[in-house]
């Protein structure tokens, strides 16, 4: 009783530690804006460890972050192993076949309305097919390795990026469109100095929003078959052992790894589209 | 302000072009154009014929949606008419196009966010093939010209309004157009600004001999720039009075003070209030 | 009546007639039980649903029993349906394979999720490593759900249940002369399947125990009916079958050759095949399962209450 | 009209691509079960074949061309096997049939549901928050990024125990698993469209004294109408997911991810594409039918087509 | 520049003024404003003293970036001054605010587009807890008001952008606020329709004894409307001339060819030229 108290004190200190910190003058400081997120975070770890040894959660059903940060430590190796065969070799791969592919697509489908319109619809049709469905049909076609990961990313990132980047390439007003007019300006040029430019940022909305699902495609692909290496595998293996502290810490990675995957991307569109009013703050 | 090269460059051009002086530059002969809309069709011009002549200052002014920027985007070929003939040099509008015949300045500056000043105006340049020096030397004539110099690293969001609008005449003054259109390009200024851009404006018609179509609302300022002065009346477009202007080419600010200005301007208004009362 | 939750290990289908055919029949009725019975599937780990208090008391393999007894969960087995183990591994026979040894530098598909124990004790013991492919090494995949990998030959075995996978080699047209089959009965590493298991905390406790008498009672009841009238046994597994998926000739199959396996066992736990599965999963090589002999992992107060 | 059409002769184009994609794919599986019925196969047995080129196959097999489109387990189902499939499980099964797609696909829509109220009521929630506090802002939104970034399918079977463990048991913890993967987009799209309002709209209501819920309900709420149903097109398809990741560690009982990985256990290929297209049906028909509700609710704000 | 004419003007006023004819309405003493930005403090406001009574109507005119909008935010307590003295009614802007003092008219139109023309004007109605049928009535008067009768029941886009403006106006006047502040309310509306909203305006403003601050970049609408001009000029923002116009308040339209108007608006282009010159 008294941890889950403590719990609550922690997590009420917490909010008010953020809250003096968010409304000081400092709040815009990139130090506060780095320390508001991080405190909360901490705090959230806290009153998690107190609350499980505090009502004694089994841990084969919730580890404490302490029990996760040692089993963290000590499986660096596997880990890493890990971390290259889904990440390094499944994820990323997909990822920029996936988006490359979806790129050149969308170009061709902007140059053709008949395209556009017939594409887009069956696209997003085929968006909506789940996962779960579709990676153990990968995994036949593609066999056990990370080819069969890769496909299962294309697969998810392709329709995300496509419809951003169609989107986008529309997204030029008719008085920038009507400006190359007068220049009798060429396809290809108003591509690259208008319509590439002015869609850049969609193009980044659909590219941030793939490395989330190129990651989570990567590792679930995993549970439909895999070598004995890569983090769906550990996962799927560990919870069958009831290693649930090598669970979350495969959990922890995924998360490292998206969150800096997400982070590159996102410091990628700030310097490329640092002109867009969403980027001016 | 030294604008000598620029204008010997441009000189030599307008003299090149001077091939036809009798034919009209831009002639539009009983020029329809209907738009199909959700509410149904607009009427957008109707019957329009009109000449202009090599090295004319035309000024269009009327009501809100009497088709004034309708009319120019047909000339350059931005609009098809649905009806009567129109041509260019002697040529379709589209032809004329493809000739980059035109400099077009739209009622808002529309930058691209993503080029500084310099680049923006470097863009018609680009596409159109100049060598890089000769986009360099250009690009920093027209920021003097336009009193911008020393901005061309800046980017669009970081200047003024009416700065960006500037940055936007320059960009049409880059290249080596012979026909200028330009679609109430001081509408954002304030008076003095305005006042002095109409001067430079002035000068360079003066200077190059290129033909102009400007768009306004503003009556002093339609009958200061103008050679002929086109007033239109809406729905239907149409054009309810055509006015040549008889004051000089040579023209001091303080000629708007003049009997002869003032009495120009009053035919315009007349002119304007009487589409004003056709509604 | 006192309610009982059952967590399977697997989906709805014969391998658990036993239960369902006391449910249908109403033998737990009989006893006074109100039995629910929870399918389990690729994700589920009864051990953790167990310890989460989501059941009573779960269908489970020994190997993943004592290991969870070895992380800290006190699994105990109170009755032992099944007598004998129906693992093996399923191969091409134009592979060239002929005999376990000939399984070296070769690729082989396992079932993983805590059901990869038996297979890596058998290898430790041909000594065989499971780290990749080589003169003393085989490549391992964790085989998915299904027997795909065998049939579209990315893999040289696979692993199979005599009752189950096997059938569906042969239903996709495979011949039994095509195969080549090692069980795990025949290469003396059989482990012990599908057991009850309950916790141990919950044996001091009178009103638990009479519960479970209660229940392993007319759940052998249900088994030895099972075994007598399989083709009805497969009807009512069909019956609680939700998803649609069971065919009837699949079932009267795998209910015939699942009594194979049930018939040796009257429901109480052999002390031999336990200690021979011990003894099998202590010898797991450099990464065994268990690490020491188990204490108190399996008792027979329950049975012993129960049978006589 | 323009765009039906141009819809129809893309499916037509990639029910062409499939048809001849079959050839490829299927042809090793109806070589095997040719050389089992007897008949002469080039090379002869399945252990050459393995490592031969499914082209080399076809060049030297071509008698087998025309049953790679009607195998029982092919590698890639024909467009017809999957239609006839979806039809006889469909149409032809009675609605309460646990073979019947339509008894799953409402086991699956109703969890879908649910968890879709869940997870937008919690994202609209959250938006509010962290549009109207810094402190919320700040911590949290990172946060919900981070939360994405975990496999899902990892966390379910646990979220499952866990929800177990303390007596929730049914569709709940399903709605769960779903509303967690919603909720995102939500969140998302509310606190951009919360956000949308310029400085002088809000400035104005500045000038009348206006309360922070006056604010609310009559600037911010309808100025993100737009984005509100853009996300809840993206969450209830992530829902509709989210349903059915949740269905497998529920044991799989029943609903299209059941069905799923029942034709997955078997391998039934028909069955497992009949399933994805009735799950992409499914999600088709709930985001035409937001789009609707989008259309009535906009055209009722008076907003511009 | 003549600080005494000002402030006698001011005291004469002060009189007429009938509540408390000593205070001035809105007072501003050394008031100074500096926003931070990325690029280093932009100095919007330097120095700024000016007093303005009940039933003035002030007009603010300079070129662009001078400080007018973000004088009339400080006012409105849209903007925090940095430094120096403001009061509104003897009280802080921001209690002036709380009690629902102003009524603000934005450059642009600012309507909701998801409001009927009728309930955009109903909006600071419902918020400040009028009863339905005054609503209705105050909405009814205030349309006919700018003419837009029977213009009620549609939406913001079915409107030109003249009547959005005049739709935005009436919201500002639906409500009993003393002060009417109005940023460039007539900037994109053509000549015609905006000298028909001025003699409006005029008319309103007699009748209703209102404080108006009026921002505007044409001369002639400053001196047309105004009893006080107010030419600012940028960089810092400050105040360059305050000049008191002595044209009655009965003003028709031909007033504009006076001499006494020409006269006032050339000494407000001489000051609008000299701020132009700061530069
Ligand atoms: N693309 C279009 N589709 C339909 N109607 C249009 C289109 N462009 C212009 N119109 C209509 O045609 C008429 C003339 O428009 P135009 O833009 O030429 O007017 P304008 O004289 O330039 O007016 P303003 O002074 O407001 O710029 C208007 O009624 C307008 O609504
Ligand atoms: N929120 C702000 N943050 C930073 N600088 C600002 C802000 N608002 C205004 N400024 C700057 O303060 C100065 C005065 O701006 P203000 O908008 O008051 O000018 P203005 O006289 O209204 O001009 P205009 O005629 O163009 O509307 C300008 O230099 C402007 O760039
Ligand atoms: C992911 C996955 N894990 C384990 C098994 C093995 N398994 C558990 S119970 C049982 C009996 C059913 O025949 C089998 C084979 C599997 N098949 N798939
Ligand atoms: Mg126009
Ligand atoms: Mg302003």
């Amino acid at each position: 009783m008294m941890m889950v108290s403590m719990a609550l004190l922690v997590w009420c200190g917490g909010w008010w530690l953020n809250g003096r910190l968010a409304n000081s003058p400092a709040s815009n400081t990139s130090a506060v804006k780095l320390l508001v997120p991080a405190i909360f975070g901490v705090t959230l770890l806290i009153v998690w460890e107190l609350l499980v040894r505090g009502l004694e959660v089994s841990l084969v059903i919730l580890p404490a972050p302490s029990v996760i940060a040692a089993r963290f430590a000590t499986s660096l190796p596997i880990l890493w192993q890990d971390f290259q065969q889904t990440i390094l070799k499944g994820a990323l791969s997909g990822y920029i076949i996936g988006c490359g592919a979806a790129l050149l697509m969308a170009i061709a489908v902007d140059r053709s309305d008949f395209l556009r319109r017939g594409l887009l619809p069956v696209g997003n049709f085929v968006a909506a097919l789940p996962i779960v469905g579709t990676a153990p049909i990968l995994v036949m076609w593609f066999g056990f390795d990370w080819q069969s990961k890769a496909a299962v990313v294309v697969v998810m990132v392709f329709f995300p990026v496509l419809v951003n980047t169609v989107a986008g390439l529309r997204e030029t007003s008719a008085m920038q469109r009507d400006l190359m007019q007068t220049y009798a300006a060429s396809y290809w040029q108003s591509f690259f100095k208008l319509r590439l430019p002015a869609a850049l940022p969609f193009v980044f909305n659909g590219l941030k929003i793939s490395t989330t699902l190129a990651l989570v495609g990567a590792i679930v692909a995993e549970f439909f078959g895999s070598p004995t290496v890569g983090m769906g595998f550990r996962i799927s293996t560990s919870v069958g052992q009831l290693a649930l502290d090598m669970v979350w810490a495969e959990i922890l990675v995924a998360a490292l790894a998206g969150s800096a995957f997400y982070g590159m991307m996102a410091l990628i569109e700030k310097t490329l589209t640092f002109w867009h009013p969403s980027q001016r703050g | 302000m030294n604008m000598e090269t620029t204008t010997q460059a441009l000189n030599s051009q307008a003299a090149a072009s001077d091939i036809t002086p009798q034919a009209p530059v831009i002639e539009a002969r009983n020029l329809d154009l209907t738009f199909q809309t959700n509410d149904g069709p607009v009427h957008a011009l109707k019957d329009v014929s009109l000449e202009i002549n090599k090295g004319d200052f035309v000024s269009f002014i009327g009501p809100s949606g009497c088709g004034k920027t309708t009319f120019l985007r047909c000339i350059a070929a931005l609009e098809q008419p649905t009806g009567g003939a129109l041509t260019v040099n002697g040529m379709t509008p589209d032809e004329a196009r493809r000739q980059r015949a035109y400099g077009y300045v739209f009622q808002a500056a529309g930058l691209y966010p993503w080029r500084t000043i310099a680049k923006n105006i470097k863009l018609p340049l680009e596409i159109m093939g100049y060598s890089k020096a000769e986009q360099a030397t250009r690009v920093e004539q027209v920021l003097e010209l336009v009193e911008l110099a020393g901005f061309g690293g800046k980017y669009p969001w970081q200047l003024s309004g009416g700065m960006q609008q500037r940055a936007s005449i320059a960009r049409a003054l880059a290249f080596d157009a012979d026909i200028l259109l330009m679609d109430e390009p001081f509408g954002a200024l304030d008076e003095i600004v305005r006042d002095h851009l109409n001067e430079q404006l002035l000068k360079l018609w003066a200077r190059t001999d290129k033909t102009i179509g400007f768009v306004t609302h503003s009556i002093p300022e339609a009958v200061y720039l103008s050679t002929k002065i086109v007033v239109m009346s809406p729905r239907p477009g149409r054009i309810h009075d055509v006015i040549d202007s008889p004051l000089p080419k040579e023209r001091p600010l303080d000629i708007r003070d003049s009997a002869e200005f003032i009495e120009i301007a009053h035919r315009v208004r007349d002119g304007l209030r009487a589409g004003h009362a056709d509604d | 009546a006192d309610e009982v939750k059952l967590q399977l290990k697997w989906v709805t289908q014969a391998q658990f007639a036993g239960y369902y055919v006391a449910l249908d029949q109403g033998f737990y009725e009989a006893e006074d039980l109100d039995v629910t019975i929870l399918p389990g599937g690729p994700d589920i780990a009864p051990t953790q649903v167990i310890a989460g208090g989501g059941a009573d008391v779960t269908v489970e393999w020994m190997p993943a029993a004592l290991a969870a007894r070895e992380k800290g969960l006190p699994l105990v087995n109170i009755a032992q349906p099944y007598k004998s183990s129906g693992m093996m591994l399923t191969c091409w026979k134009d592979t060239g394979i002929a005999a376990p040894e000939d399984l070296a530098n070769r690729t082989l598909g396992v079932w993983f999720f805590g059901n990869e124990f038996p297979f890596m004790s058998w290898m430790s013991q041909l000594g065989i490593s499971t780290e990749g492919k080589g003169e003393k090494g085989v490549e391992v995949l964790k085989q998915g759900f299904n027997v795909d990998p065998l049939l579209q030959r990315q893999a040289d075995c696979i692993s199979t249940m005599t009752y189950n996978e096997y059938w569906q080699v042969i239903d996709a047209g495979v011949a039994p002369d095509e195969l080549i089959t090692f069980k795990y009965e025949d290469q003396g590493v059989a482990t012990l399947e599908d057991g009850l298991y309950v916790l141990e905390e919950n044996l001091n406790d009178p009103a638990f125990v009479d519960k479970m008498q209660r229940f392993v009672r007319a759940s052998m009841k249900g088994w030895k009916w099972a075994e007598e009238n399989p083709d009805d046994a497969a009807e009512i597994v069909l019956d609680n079958d939700a998803s649609g998926a069971q065919t009837e000739e699949h079932q009267k199959r795998m209910m015939s050759e699942v009594a194979k396996l049930t018939a040796g066992s009257n429901g109480a736990l052999s002390e031999a095949d336990y200690q021979r599965t011990v003894k099998t999963l202590l010898d797991g090589g450099s990464s065994p399962v268990i690490t020491k002999e188990p204490e108190g992992a399996w008792t027979h107060v329950i049975t012993d209450a129960a049978l006589n | 009209m323009k765009t039906v059409l141009a819809v129809l002769s893309v499916l037509a184009a990639i029910a062409v691509i499939w048809y001849a994609a079959c050839v490829p794919m299927n042809i090793k599986g109806v070589l095997d079960a040719a050389e089992r019925s007897g008949a002469e196969v080039v090379p002869a047995t399945a252990r050459e074949r393995r490592d031969m080129g499914s082209f080399g196959l076809v060049a030297t097999n071509s008698f087998a061309i025309r049953d790679v489109w009607s195998q029982d387990r092919p590698r890639l189902p024909a467009p017809h096997q999957v239609a006839v499939e979806l039809w006889e499980t469909t149409v032809e099964k009675k609605i309460t049939s646990k073979r019947s797609l339509i008894y799953h696909g409402q086991v699956t829509l109703s969890a879908t549901l649910l968890g879709f109220v869940i997870g937008t009521g919690l994202g609209i929630l959250l938006a509010v928050g962290i549009v109207h506090s810094r402190v919320m802002d700040m911590s949290v939104m990172p946060w919900a990024i981070v939360s994405q970034t975990i496999p899902i399918i990892a966390l379910a079977p646990m979220i499952i125990v866990v929800l177990y463990s303390i007596g929730v048991q049914g569709i709940l913890p399903k709605a769960v698993i779903s509303a967690y993967l919603s909720f995102f987009p939500v969140v998302v799209g509310m606190v951009k469209g919360l956000r949308s309002p310029d400085q002088m709209q809000l400035d104005l209501l500045k000038t009348y004294n206006a309360s922070l819920g006056q604010g609310f309900w009559k600037l911010r709420l309808p100025a993100s109408m737009p984005y509100l149903f853009a996300s809840l097109k993206i969450g209830i398809a992530a829902s509709l997911v989210g349903a059915i990741v949740g269905e497998l560690p529920t044991g799989a009982v029943a609903g299209l991810g059941a069905r799923l990985l029942a034709g997955s256990y078997y391998g039934q290929t028909v069955q497992i594409w009949s399933a994805l297209f009735a799950a992409a049906i499914l999600a088709a028909a709930l985001v035409a039918l937001l789009g609707v509700i989008e259309r009535l609710v906009l055209k009722r704000m008076g907003v511009q087509a």
